[in-house]
């Protein structure tokens, strides 16, 4: 398996090349060259893939294939690894990335056509899609974090791509910084772990070796134990890069970037890599620290609902996307959060592994739909559009075929995934599951809204009539609508499970049939709304004035963080501690200067110039001295 | 009567030869042969510098006749009966102080041949070296009775050098307020060795020990014996005649006054300290501490506002007494080792700074920090000697004042003066601010009118290239150090 | 002598040196003060005289000292009176308030 | 004369060269020749010493050599060198190399800034080289006080006050050296200077009491230890571009070696019941100089305010005593010293475009100068420690190291610490954001032009330094590991 | 009570000196300030011809009575133009801070005298013989002064050329 380590680092030489050589190529020629190397690298993973699922099974369990090379050494134990760790997981990851990278790099060739800076964009797309590949394959929990913040700096690369509109420069600083913020949670949690366990490597955390962890046996803080503390921290990280609420703030704002970029980054692949993460060391949260499970479901379903809310007031059509990505992947974290380790008992793992392939699929479809969208009518407000259903043929079935898909519409791919996960919330707690459920609808409800507005519902006036994108853009479109389609029935349990064992997928159909049911339901709600043009949102809207606007507003979260850093972090922190080191600190150390200086012209008046004052010190000081040695 | 002794008295008798030689050479040489006057002091100067830079005990030999060494501090030969010491120690202080006379005298050709003082040219020859001469037997003296008359010898001549200029007025009052003063601290210093007379029973330095027992009086004896050196010394409180002093006396006056007669009154402290006042140790070392510590920070308090550069120097030269005192306060072979050492190497430095004062006082008559604006520009070679000169007394390597303050520091902290040397050092950084002062009035500060570049004589030259030679070198080429301590270890 | 103690001279030559050291304060002309300071070293002369005399009298130190301090004396006041001289050359007026032009 | 002493010998030599060259383009020739020897020599160095390593030899100092000097107080001029005085060495040649092309241009008096610039380039490299406390002091010094005259004559801005602020708080840290010096050879018992005699001596513990703190504090105020710092601010504002390259980049490690070198392994005792003082005071400075950092305008105050939170952490590591947060000190030296000079370069070739520094004033210069752009952007990601660059390396290995700690205390000032990285991130794409990125502020600058070549030398250099530390770190850290293990022998008590 | 003659002529002397002292530094007119001085030299020549040693005495009078009130006397009458000393009155801090240092240093200074025991008073040896102070003006033994006289001379001619060279008009 020696070669997928070329799968990883073809889009870093690519990224060398294109960085470095860019200037001097012609713009297509850069677009060509990214291309081709992702082509290759996909190629690779797709071989990879077959080879591993097909030889890589002993007794019924995938083994793991690694190889390491020292990178950097701490202490006797900790020491930085970097590899390749092959496992079911990141097989389907690294199919899951080189896809939607592929078909990314594919698309922003017609998409991109003509910008300022196309070989910076291919060489920063190189540099994400090498960032998450060496994320995916991480064999030990440092080098993911390595990677976790090169898809962190690549993704702030790629949001402020358009660096001249400072919308796009705030948003890429905000991703940036609060996704930063998470990984502080990560880095210490990772001390923490790594400290009690004596290792960062995957397979070692994951062996189920209790053995490691005596160690931390009774060290506990605030009542729980470490580990549990630990990984916790972890996954605040994970909480950043996937928007889990209340870190998901930066997602939205993240949609300045090139659509592209949006759908390969913060659709696709960076924004799952907190379900991954969970979903790596799933066996170390579930034997240690179930508790923190439980709050992964819980944050995983909070969010899920609150994106989903959101997502039916908003108007900027990636916006809405970019909520249904945050509350989709609520989804995946619920469903890691609610399942169990072995056989059946793993059924959300697997579940949520599912979605996290069919999600990235249709939701890159969407958001590259979109780009489509938006390439024909330059804008990105539904106001704007509308419609457009006879200009944009394929656009508009592959649009439909991603929106039937998230809505969980059998047979569509989303369907199958989505209803695993709803089964096993369902399992683990009703109530969760009735949310879920709720969640589920919603985003067949704002997916349909969204469908209607843009290609149905009043036509807007255009300058000129918006066509149909080109080649380069469709072909990917159409590829993933296909994937879409056929995703579905794929036997996900017989590759992906929690315990690398094959697990026999079967549809619970009381969940699947009410959940179909709810999809169904608001999906006509939302064709009574919007497929015609129609006063009825409008009059919610106004009736239901203060939810409205809350939802619009995204509950004011934005605020809240503007308050806190503008205000807090920056009036209240920042400037004084400046204002103290001006005033107090460098204002004692020009103290004593002008201490000296004061001093000394207080005492000038002692050199009157007056020879018998002079006598006199001289005197008084000879007799002041005797006084002083003799009776003191 | 046995006369044998005045053999070993080559550094007097020599510096005397000298003397009467340029005395007669004065009165009776022409006009013509006159304007040779110059270099023949100074090479006879050179030649008393190389016979006092002979080990003693060669020149000694040469007679093969050589004293009996008194057993009890080796090294020490006593003649006149313990009269006079000959000792290499001093013979070392000796030679360092008439190499920095001899630069002294170099830097004050220009200012001698103007027009109002070249007809007072022999005398300002003939009284320095007669100060000179009374520092020798200061320092030689063995008995408190040459050792006042050598004292005397130093400062009342030197008095009549202050006020050498006598027709500026600042110069008069200069010379009134030093012979003012002087006495009056040499009548203190004089009550003070009656009664050291009275309770000891003896004048003689060698039998002094046996008597001093500590009484209360025999203390006050003793301090208002220090007075006298003190005042030398211009330690506080007894300092306040040098600014004054040092402002209105000729410059090359107060480059003398200012290192030479500085450097003698440090040392004979110390010897007296040590060697006679051995006892008291205790008190003495008490008094210094505090002396010390008063000295360093009040000079350096007054330094920090000063814009005349002499007055500026003599502060600094009060503070850089003050470290002096670092080393007497020891009492250690490495206290006196460092003392002369630091005497030697402050010596340079402030030879070099006066050089250029002098010189430019003399070619702009401008004298006061602002006036240095932009020196730089005009004169780098001269700001750059100022720069040397001025970061030596500092005490930053690679010059020569990093070394000597770094020994004497590490002499008194070997004698666990550690307070003594924190304020020290703290005291170093306002007095790093002040001399930075003077360098970023050269270098940094631009000025329209700068002082006019000028070419300086070929002795004011010379004498800078030597104390330039002497700071960059004196600290890296340790064999200096290395043979003073050599000397000092019978101490 | 038996009843005269070493004391009452002392007392005496203790009273010239502060009376000197008084006028060294307090006087204003340049002579005067000088004349003060010939008081200082007058009883300083008393009192090596006296340590010799009453103390020590195997040998004659304190005796020559007084010698030779006599003589130091005579070289300053020659020294002195020669630079006071000088200024009243120079400014026509020898009050010491008129030395006050160096300060700082 | 052994060839350690080259470090020197060459910048002396360039001294002579440089008073005799004659035009600005000989004194560029010497200057370059000079910087590129001593390149060269420190990169032998490196090879020279991994191949000794590599060969067994397991002194503690290789290529040691000393000569008598000042006899009667035992002092010797001791040279010697182990992997951390090595990497430094090699920090410091690199950062002389593009100090000398960054200020290939200088307005007036070249020869000048080039013969100061040299005295300090003594300074440092003597000091690193050094195993004597005497000769390591006094080239210490010899390495302050040109920064007077480099930043008085040369700077801008209120340069005079800068630089006379800078150089009596480092004097007066110096100071307290001086006494903690004098009071390690008095009370050691042993009269000797030599750094491996003294550790093996043993200084009493009373007495290590009070040494101590005077040894951390004094090399502790050149580490930008809080609150000694406010030097650092002013005094890299007012710097020229060189000058403040090679005073952040190098300059402020002999802060960070110093207190480890002298400090921590001599004062084995003091160092570890004292250290809670420090870290205290360090952890101040690694929080306290990123919030200050943020709010500031001037590019160059920003920098200054990153210094101090990135020595702070070096400080901070050092306190930790052990031996990977130790390692990560020397690393966040090499890096932060990199990055400094890598950040003041740029600043400086921003500056003398558009001559202003403040960021409220800047905007959009990505578009006008790319290169310029970019590789101020690739030093904010190094300093806010991205991985593939040096400051991903130091950082984590400080933090890793530092974790090792298992009482509170420590663990709460480690995580402070780690809090760091955020705010840098905050204040690093604020500046990048402000003065990069967006709309062009001023016309004016749409005439500028991007780098010339030597400008690209000196920050080509620097960002192949970063990213070769940062992308292949294992030697760098193995070296500095081995040479770390008798250190923590000895500090381990 | 018996006075002896030496007690009176002691007492005497002592009254006169501290009288003369005092008035000495008192007194408006400096030239009966030098008057008054010479008396006060007088009474102490006397203590020395008291004290047996009359060289010291007749070296008293001779070079500071005879010698050094002269040259004052002649100074005071060269500048005495203008130099009234009773135009201006004394400022009263300035006496009070003469006193206050006179006093302090005298009564410390007596303090210390008078609880310090001398010893024995050994009066012995009754007048100098003049023919040993020559001998020991000459002699290099200890307790005899050839070198200091040297010195002294030296002293001497550096006094004579200094204070020619400031007091010339030149």
């Amino acid at each position: 398996m020696e070669y997928t380590f070329i799968i990883v680092l073809l889009p870093f030489l690519s990224f060398l090349f294109l960085g470095l050589a860019g200037k001097k190529l012609a713009p297509r020629v850069a677009g060509y060259v990214g291309t081709a190397v992702l082509a290759i690298s996909a190629a690779l993973s797709y071989l990879a893939a077959w080879q591993y699922f097909t030889t890589a099974k002993v007794g019924g369990v995938f083994k793991p294939w690694s190889m390491d090379f020292r990178w950097l050494n701490f202490t006797k134990d900790l020491h930085i690894d970097l590899g390749m760790l092959i496992d079911p997981i990141a097989v389907m990851m690294l199919v899951v990335i080189t896809t939607v990278s592929l078909m990314v790099h594919l698309y922003s060739i017609g998409y991109m056509h003509g910008e300022r800076g196309f070989q910076r964009y291919y060489a920063f797309l190189s540099l994400f899609t090498f960032s998450m590949l060496g994320l995916v394959v991480a064999t030990n929990i440092f080098q993911m974090y390595i990677f976790w913040e090169l898809v962190g700096v690549s993704s702030y690369l790629l949001i402020g791509f358009y660096y001249t509109k400072p919308e796009a420069v705030a948003a890429s600083k905000k991703a940036f910084i609060v996704t930063r913020f998470a990984d502080l949670g990560f880095l210490v949690g990772i001390l923490l772990l790594s400290f009690y366990t004596g290792t960062f490597s995957f397979e070692r955390l994951t062996s189920g070796d209790a053995s490691l962890f005596n160690e931390a046996g009774g060290v506990t803080f605030m009542g729980c134990s470490v580990i549990g503390w630990a990984l916790a921290l972890i996954f605040i990280g994970g909480a950043g890069k996937s928007a889990m609420f209340p870190l998901h703030v930066w997602l939205p704002d993240a949609m300045e970037g090139p659509t592209p970029v949006s759908a390969l980054i913060h659709a696709a692949t960076m924004v799952v890599a907190g379900v991954y993460l969970v979903a790596r060391l799933f066996p170390v949260y579930y034997l240690e620290a179930p508790d923190v499970l439980v709050l992964i479901a819980i944050v995983g379903a909070v969010t899920s609902l609150y994106a989903a809310v959101v997502a039916c007031v908003q108007t900027d059509i990636k916006r809405v996307l970019a909520f249904s990505t945050i509350s989709q992947i609520g989804f995946m974290m619920v469903g890691l959060g609610v399942s169990g380790l072995e056989g059946h008992e793993g059924l959300g793992y697997m579940a949520s592994m599912f979605h996290l392939f069919t999600h990235a699929m249709f939701k890159a479809l969407l958001f590259l739909g979109a780009g489509a969208i938006i390439h024909a009518v330059h804008s990105n407000e539904m106001g704007h559009m509308g419609g457009l259903r006879k200009y944009l043929p394929v656009t508009r079935f592959t649009f439909l075929i991603a929106c039937l898909a998230i809505a969980g519409i059998p047979p569509f791919s989303g369907f199958f995934s989505k209803d695993e996960i709803l089964a096993a919330t369902f399992h683990f707690s009703p109530l969760l599951g009735a949310v879920m459920s709720f969640t589920a609808g919603l985003t067949a409800f704002y997916m349909f809204r969204l469908y209607y507005r843009i290609f149905w519902n009043k036509e807007t006036r255009h300058d000129h009539a918006p066509h149909e994108a080109p080649r380069s853009m469709t072909i990917p479109l159409v590829f993933l609508a296909f994937v879409t389609l056929v995703a579905g029935p794929i036997p996900f349990g017989k590759f992906v499970t929690s315990d690398r064992a094959e697990y026999l997928i079967h549809l619970d159909w009381t969940v699947a049939g009410a959940s179909v049911a709810i999809a169904l339901v608001a999906i006509a709600l939302a064709t009574l709304l919007y497929r015609k043009e129609s006063a009825i949102p409008d009059r919610l809207a106004t009736s239901f004035k203060g939810l409205y606007t809350a939802a619009y507003k995204r509950f004011y979260l934005d605020e809240l963080y503007l308050f806190v850093t503008k205000k807090i972090i920056f009036n209240g922190i920042s400037r004084p501690i400046a204002w103290f080191d001006r005033h107090v600190v460098d204002g004692t150390m020009n103290g004593f200067a002008t201490l000296s200086q004061r001093v000394s012209c207080a005492i000038r008046g002692f050199q009157s110039g007056q020879v018998q004052q002079y006598v006199m010190v001289i005197l008084l000081g000879t007799l002041f001295i005797t006084v002083l040695v003799l009776f003191i | 009567m046995d006369y044998s002794s005045f053999i070993y008295l080559k550094e007097e008798l020599s510096l005397i030869a000298v003397i009467v030689i340029l005395l007669l050479y004065d009165i009776f040489g022409s006009k013509k042969s006159l304007t040779y006057f110059q270099p023949v002091a100074c090479l006879l100067l050179v030649g008393h510098i190389l016979l006092t830079c002979c080990p003693a005990p060669a020149v000694l030999a040469i007679f093969g006749d050589t004293p009996a060494v008194d057993q009890a501090s080796a090294g020490v030969y006593p003649l006149f009966s313990g009269m006079y010491n000959l000792y290499p120690l001093g013979s070392i202080v000796k030679s360092i102080l008439a190499v920095g006379t001899l630069l002294v005298l170099l830097q004050a050709r220009g200012w001698l041949e103007s027009e109002n003082t070249v007809i007072r040219r022999g005398e300002f020859y003939v009284i320095t070296l007669f100060t000179l001469l009374g520092m020798y037997f200061m320092i030689a003296a063995g008995n408190f009775l040459l050792f006042y008359i050598g004292l005397e010898l130093a400062s009342i001549p030197m008095a009549t050098l202050i006020a050498f200029d006598k027709f500026r007025h600042k110069s008069a009052e200069a010379g009134a307020k030093y012979i003012l003063t002087a006495v009056f601290a040499s009548g203190l210093s004089l009550y003070g060795i009656s009664l050291v007379y009275g309770t000891t029973g003896t004048l003689y330095f060698a039998d002094i020990p046996a008597g001093v027992t500590g009484s209360p009086l025999q203390i006050m004896a003793f301090i208002f014996f220090f007075v006298g050196l003190a005042f030398k010394l211009s330690l506080v409180p007894f300092h306040q005649w040098t600014p004054d002093v040092y402002e209105g006396a000729p410059t090359p006056v107060t480059a003398y006054l200012s290192v030479i007669s500085k450097g003698a009154a440090a040392f004979v402290l110390m010897a007296i300290l040590c060697k006679v006042f051995g006892n008291l140790i205790e008190q003495w070392q008490a008094i210094l501490f505090w002396v010390t510590i008063a000295t360093i920070t009040l000079a350096n308090l007054f330094a920090l506002r000063q814009q005349n550069l002499k007055r500026f120097f003599a502060y600094s030269s009060i503070s850089q007494a003050g470290y002096i005192m670092l080393g007497v306060i020891s009492g250690s072979a490495l206290g006196v080792t460092s003392l002369i050492y630091y005497v030697l190497v402050y010596m340079f430095s402030n030879l070099a700074a006066f050089g250029v004062i002098s010189i430019i006082e003399r070619r702009s008559g401008k004298v006061t920090i602002d006036d240095y604006n932009g020196l730089y520009s005009t004169n780098p070679r001269l700001s750059v000697v100022m720069m040397i000169a001025l970061f030596s007394l500092a005490g930053i390597p690679p010059f020569a004042g990093f070394f000597s303050k770094f020994f004497v520091f590490a002499a008194a902290v070997a004698e666990e003066y550690y307070w003594l040397v924190f304020i020290a050092l703290l005291n170093t950084v306002i007095s790093l601010y002040y001399y930075l002062r003077v360098v970023k009035a050269m270098f940094i500060n631009k000025n329209e009118t700068a002082i006019a570049g000028f070419r300086s004589d070929a002795y004011t030259r010379l004498s800078l290239v030597i104390c330039c030679a002497g700071i960059l070198l004196l600290g890296i080429l340790s064999v200096v150090y290395g043979s003073i301590h050599h000397y000092s270890l019978g101490w | 002598m038996e009843k005269l103690h070493l004391e009452y001279y002392l007392v005496v030559s203790i009273i010239m040196f502060f009376a000197g050291i008084y006028g060294f304060i307090t006087r204003r002309n340049l002579l005067a003060i000088l004349i003060s300071i010939e008081l200082i070293l007058n009883s300083v002369d008393i009192n090596f005289a006296l340590f010799n005399r009453f103390l020590f009298p195997g040998q004659l130190e304190g005796f020559f000292f007084t010698l030779f301090a006599i003589g130091v004396s005579a070289c300053e006041t020659a020294v002195a009176i020669a630079i006071i001289i000088n200024i009243y050359r120079n400014i026509r007026n020898i009050q010491v308030k008129n030395l006050e032009q160096l300060k700082d | 004369m052994n060839f350690l002493s080259l470090f020197v010998l060459i910048p002396v030599l360039m001294m002579g060269g440089l008073f005799l060259a004659k035009n600005l383009k000989q004194i560029r020739l010497v200057a370059t020749a000079g910087a590129s020897l001593l390149l060269a020599l420190a990169v032998g160095l490196v090879v020279a010493y991994l191949g000794e390593r590599a060969a067994g030899n397991h002194e503690e100092m290789l290529f040691a050599a000393k000569c008598l000097w000042y006899a009667p107080l035992n002092i010797y001029y001791a040279v010697g060198v182990d992997g951390i005085s090595v990497a430094m060495l090699l920090l410091s040649a690199i950062i002389v190399f593009t100090g000398v092309f960054a200020s290939w241009k200088m307005e007036f008096l070249e020869k000048e800034f080039f013969l100061w610039f040299c005295l300090l380039a003594t300074g440092v490299f003597g000091f690193f080289i050094s195993l004597d406390l005497f000769t390591m002091f006094m080239y210490y010094e010899i390495a302050l006080i040109p920064m007077y005259l480099l930043i008085g004559v040369w700077g801008s801005g209120r340069k005079e006050y800068s630089a006379m602020k800078l150089t009596l708080m480092l004097m007066a840290g110096s100071a307290l050296l001086l006494l903690g010096i004098l009071g390690i050879y008095f009370l050691s018992g042993e009269s000797s200077m030599n750094l491996l005699e003294l550790a093996k001596a043993h200084i009493p513990t009373q007495a290590q009491y009070w040494i101590f703190p005077l040894v951390f504090v004094g090399f502790g105020v050149l580490g930008a230890l809080f609150p000694f710092h406010t030097w650092s601010p002013d005094g890299h504002a007012s710097a020229p571009t060189a000058v403040s390259m090679l005073h952040a980049g190098v300059l402020m490690k002999l802060g960070g070696y110093g207190c480890f070198r002298v400090a921590i392994y001599l004062m084995p005792e003091a160092a570890n019941h004292l250290a809670w003082i420090f870290i205290i005071l360090t952890g101040i400075s690694v929080i306290y100089g990123a919030y200050s950092a943020i709010v500031q305008t001037d590019l160059k105050y920003i920098n200054a305010y990153s210094s101090v939170s990135h020595c702070g952490l070096v400080l901070f590591a050092i306190l930790m005593l052990n031996q990977t947060a130790m390692n990560g000190a020397i690393l966040q030296m090499l890096s932060h010293g990199l990055m400094t000079a890598l950040f003041f370069a740029l600043i400086g070739m921003i500056y003398g475009r558009t001559h202003t520094r403040d960021i409220r004033e800047l905007g959009g210069l990505m578009k006008i100068m790319p290169f310029l752009g970019v590789c101020y952007v690739i030093a904010g990601l190094a300093s806010l420690g991205l991985p593939g660059l040096s400051g991903f390396v130091a950082e984590m290995t400080v933090f890793v190291g530092a974790f090792q700690h298992t009482d509170t205390f420590h663990r709460v000032f480690t995580i402070l610490a780690c809090t760091s990285i955020v705010i840098t991130a905050v204040y690093i794409l604020r500046v990048v954001g402000k003065i990069l990125y967006g709309p062009v502020t001023d016309k004016h600058y749409l005439a500028l032009t991007d780098a010339n070549w030597y400008e690209r030398t000196s920050t080509v250099v620097l960002i192949l330094a970063i990213a070769g530390i940062g992308l292949a770190p294992l030697w760098l850290s193995d070296m500095i590991n081995g040479s770390l293990l008798p250190i923590i022998q000895h500090v381990k008590l | 009570m018996d006075i002896s003659i030496q007690e009176t002529v002691f007492f005497l002397l002592a009254t006169v000196i501290v009288l003369f002292s005092i008035l000495t530094v008192t007194t408006k007119r400096i030239l009966r300030s030098a008057t008054y001085l010479l008396f006060v030299l007088f009474a102490t020549a006397g203590i020395y011809f008291q004290l047996e040693y009359s060289f010291l005495g007749a070296v008293q009078l001779t070079i500071y009575a005879g010698g050094i009130i002269i040259l004052y006397v002649f100074s005071i009458l060269l500048t005495n133009q203008q130099a009234d000393e009773r135009l201006e009155k004394l400022k009263n801090s300035k006496v009070a801070a003469g006193i206050v240092a006179a006093v302090a240093g005298a009564g410390l200074s007596l303090f210390l005298l008078l609880t310090h025991s001398f010893g024995p008073s050994r009066l012995a040896g009754g007048e100098v013989p003049v023919k040993a102070v020559g001998t020991a003006l000459m002699g290099t033994e200890k307790y005899q002064y050839l070198l200091p006289f040297e010195v002294i001379s030296i002293l001497l001619l550096a006094c004579i050329i200094g204070g020619i060279m400031i007091a010339r008009k030149r």
